[in-house]
């Protein structure tokens, strides 16, 4: 499939078992991809195939099935490294997922170099996972959080981010794609800023990795994490890419079997890249199953994705402002899939449930972002989230809800 | 309005969400608390005057979905004039309803206007909406000053 | 089955698909469970129902799958709870293993209790995963680790942790069974001297949890480690088990999503035990099938896993003992089902890839054990590990394979 | 033995196992490297002198599974007396012919007894332990101070 115009979502659904199912007697209709993603096909066979075949611990036997289970692992990392275009795959680190990711950036590079007075910026439309290991960054070492504001419309404030930067500035945190106003940050210009006043950038690439081409040499940041549970993929996995130049020189962030090269009670030596960062037994399974995602989804073609889910968000907004009770949160200019809003006097929750009640999942709630909530003053949205299965007939039937929901409590 | 909607959204929860009762402050109340569902940001007050063992008076603040809203609207207009030990009680039978403990045909009946709650326990997702405001109540019969989270 | 004498090991192994097939034209042999299990038809299943019927993030969803996801993973949670006897479901925090688990205590316990001059005591047998996180501690807080010798038959000197333990002593971090000599420790007796001293204790079950019922109350101990892997389910699942008193006052491990109240700016509220320690999404699969290897595993029932293990151990070491050119490196009179031997002039490498060849999967190395090497003043070693498939037909096959090897090196 | 046994294990490598060639300690060698396996706690010393680009003398010492002894031994044997240059050429040859690479008949012919570690090439996880002396020789040549490891 090299072409947009034959984009064959239909086709793709067939691969996902899991969609072709009834709930509360409704067809379900899958339309929560941001909290987290369906897996194909592909992948769900790979996890039985591994466990069916060649179950194994890694890297430390030399009988067959761990050489299997080793090869197999090792290939998805030059899967993921070819992926997002990173140089080496000693730049490429098997976590649980995204959150982990920010974590072992805040404690193995923020606590070895940042001191108080020191500042880190994060904009004010982060998940709560690239805001709290920050909190907990400053409160050990002495440095402040800053916050670059967002617009109304959910745009990052550019010209506040070019002012805050300064030479106290050691680390930039920032959402490529927000999960919430779908906002899509420009993280290449960011970069360039962020080096040129002294700092490193950390990309939050939760959002961004599913929906379009992310090369990692060309945006030029230090730090980009993601989860393979959003990306198709299976739970308990996520990737941090990082710079080795950066890598090299940090502490590890977990000590254990896997991340040493030798061990005595009096002097213990840290194994290289990327196996460093790796402690202990890792998510075989599923960074295995993660390379099937991953091949599944460059199948499809991430430019080809980005094309069909612009499109069908563009039909979603149309759809959705037939109702003039709905309130979109986050009309950026550039933004992904994602559509939030709130309707007076009706609460999300609510909302929720009656979608639910008609077989469509949607999330709402702060959706892990709070300080996007009290930034547009409202307590919780209802989000719809696209993916590479979802219709047009998908969109349909979710703004049919939307009028039950109006007739319910009018 | 088909049956399961209408299980959970009965005209009564309707009705209640939109115009509450007691929905306001009580100005240096003898009992106080407040609660909170982190899950979807709900966030109640609740404020009672009780004296010599009884509630003279009580009532809500707070933002929340049309369950919890309506939850709290209805326990207020029920606790209100009862006993300590009462309200106590009707607490007790809420949960045991909400949270599908057997009850007798004689308990169902005594629940009275609390039975539109009954179709939450279908949605185990909303059943903290539906107890957050009898939690918090509980918690400020207790006296107790913590924050309550029903999570 | 409740009684030993209708063990069937024969029909147990018809539950592990992985087990018929050939290697080098071989029917395989399995016996490298130390380093992980095989998995249960049961588990596999469960791990494609998970994706097929009810996948979704958790925790934050009012649709209908996420009510069932998180209802799957919580039930995992009180399967866990029952399985070690745990006070409440508030003590069981689920991470990637044994090593994420060890590594919490040290950061959130360790970091926020320990100061310059305090002591943490470990033993010499332990696995790398129970060395490293308390040699990164000593290096941060300048608390000083302290070694509980073991003798030549690879036993704790036990009064020479009664005289190691002071007032000094802040940290016990014990192995329940050593995963290279076999050795089973006295951790109850342990866990009241340490209380006795002050210290708390920090039991590593990553190789006792799978062969003999484990009751956290009774053994008192503050917390307990373990791997869902080595434990007949997924990779990247673990437990850490912590007393509710301690963890109530520890400050999070990582910081994201799901381990928060409420978050602004200004103020973060940490959200309620076992949730503070279980940042952004979990392994939400792997949890759940560990739920089921664990019901799997209670079909069976650890009394009877016991006493047949033993038993194998019993003909293993008889088997091997008609070769005397074998060195059984591990004899303590309680210890489990673990051969690890030398044989003089024939490196354990060899050794391993002519077990490979036969067919039969042993693990050779220095097991994450280096001091245990050092102590023993070899380089590596060669182990084989039972597992509950195990029958007396593989220990004659691993038997065999050793007679090759002596011919080869002739 | 049978076969796949024997195209690892084969005599020479028993022998050389068994009696390494040039096992033994050079006193102020010119060129020195340590070499390093954290997977199996392989651990070798290469030493060397290297007169006028010409290596004068080679030797090792360590312990190692028998593919690392043997490859030490026999690569010692065939380094010795050969030029700077042509050691590189070995190890560049040696370094392929394990690592698959496609060698044609000539180039098969000139690895002489070298050929034996041919079939290791089929064990992943031992290619290692074959490549860690040679590894090592190479780093001494370039004069490189830091321990190499395979891994
Ligand atoms: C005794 C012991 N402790 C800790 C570990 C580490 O477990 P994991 O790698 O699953 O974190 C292992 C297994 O490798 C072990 O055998
Ligand atoms: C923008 C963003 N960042 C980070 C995360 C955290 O990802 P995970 O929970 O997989 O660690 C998410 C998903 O919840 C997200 O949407």
């Amino acid at each position: 499939m090299n072409n947009k115009t034959k984009y064959d979502a239909i086709k793709i659904r067939e691969d996902f078992p899991v969609l072709f199912q009834e709930v509360n007697g409704k067809p379900l209709v899958y339309l929560d991809n941001a909290a987290t993603t369906q897996k194909p096909l592909s992948v769900i066979r790979k996890i039985s195939e591994y466990y069916e075949k060649y179950n194994s611990n890694i890297h430390r036997g030399v009988h067959f099935l761990s050489q299997k289970a080793t090869a197999e692992y090792e290939n998805s990392r030059e899967i993921v490294r070819r992926f997002i275009n990173a140089k080496s795959t000693k730049e490429i680190i098997f976590l649980r997922g995204t959150t982990e990711g920010i974590n072992l950036v805040a404690n193995s590079f923020g606590k070895s170099n940042l001191k108080a007075g020191d500042e880190i910026l994060i904009s004010h439309m982060e998940h709560h996972s690239n805001i709290v290991p920050w909190q907990l960054l400053c409160e050990v070492t002495g440095a402040v959080l800053k916050v670059i504001p967002i617009s109304d419309n959910g745009e990052l404030d550019f010209d506040a981010y070019k002012n805050l930067l300064s030479e106290r500035t050691k680390i930039v945190g920032i959402v490529h794609q927000s999960n919430t106003l779908g906002t899509e940050n420009p993280v290449k210009a960011m970069a360039k800023l962020a080096h040129d006043a002294g700092a490193i950038i950390v990309v939050d690439g939760a959002q961004s990795i599913q929906h379009f081409a992310v090369d990692v040499q060309d945006l030029d940041c230090d730090f980009y994490a993601f989860s393979g549970h959003k990306l198709y993929g299976p739970t308990g996995t996520g990737v941090l890419f990082g710079k080795e130049s950066l890598l090299s020189t940090m502490p590890p962030f977990q000590g254990g079997g896997d991340m040493i090269a030798s061990v005595t009670f009096e002097k213990t030596i840290y194994n290289s890249l990327p196996y460093k960062f790796e402690a202990g037994t890792p998510n075989i399974e599923g960074v295995i199953a993660l390379g099937a995602a991953i091949e599944y989804i460059e199948g499809i073609g991430l430019d080809n994705i980005y094309s069909y889910e612009k499109e069908l968000y563009s039909y979603t907004a149309e759809k959705m402002s037939e109702y003039p009770e709905i309130k979109l949160i986050g009309s950026a200019p550039k933004k992904g899939g994602v559509f939030s809003f709130v309707i007076d006097n009706i609460h999300p929750h609510d909302i929720g449930t009656i979608f639910d009640l008609e077989g469509v999942a949607i999330r709402t709630g702060h959706l892990c972002t709070q300080p996007v909530m009290k930034r547009f003053n409202i307590p919780a949205v209802s989000r719809v989230s696209l993916g590479i299965y979802n219709t047009k007939e998908d969109i349909d039937r979710a703004a049919a809800v939307v009028k039950k929901v109006l007739e319910v409590f009018a | 309005m088909d049956n399961p909607l209408r299980e959970i959204y009965q005209q009564v929860i309707l009705d209640h969400n939109k115009s509450p009762q007691n929905f306001r402050v009580i100005e240096n109340p003898t009992n106080y608390s407040e609660g909170f569902n982190p899950l979807c940001g709900d966030h109640i007050h609740i404020y009672m005057n009780i004296v010599d063992g009884k509630v003279e008076d009580i009532s809500f603040q707070g933002n929340g979905c049309a369950i919890s809203k309506s939850s709290a609207s209805i326990m207020t207009t029920i606790i209100k004039g009862k006993s300590r030990e009462d309200a106590e009680k009707y607490f007790q039978k809420f949960h045991d309803m909400v949270t599908g403990v057997e009850t007798t045909p004689e308990e169902e009946e005594s629940l009275g206007k609390l039975l539109v709650f009954q179709g939450v326990r279908e949605f185990p997702a909303r059943v903290k909406c539906a107890s957050l405001a009898w939690h918090t109540m509980h918690s400020a019969i207790e006296g107790k000053e913590t924050t309550i989270s029903t999570e």
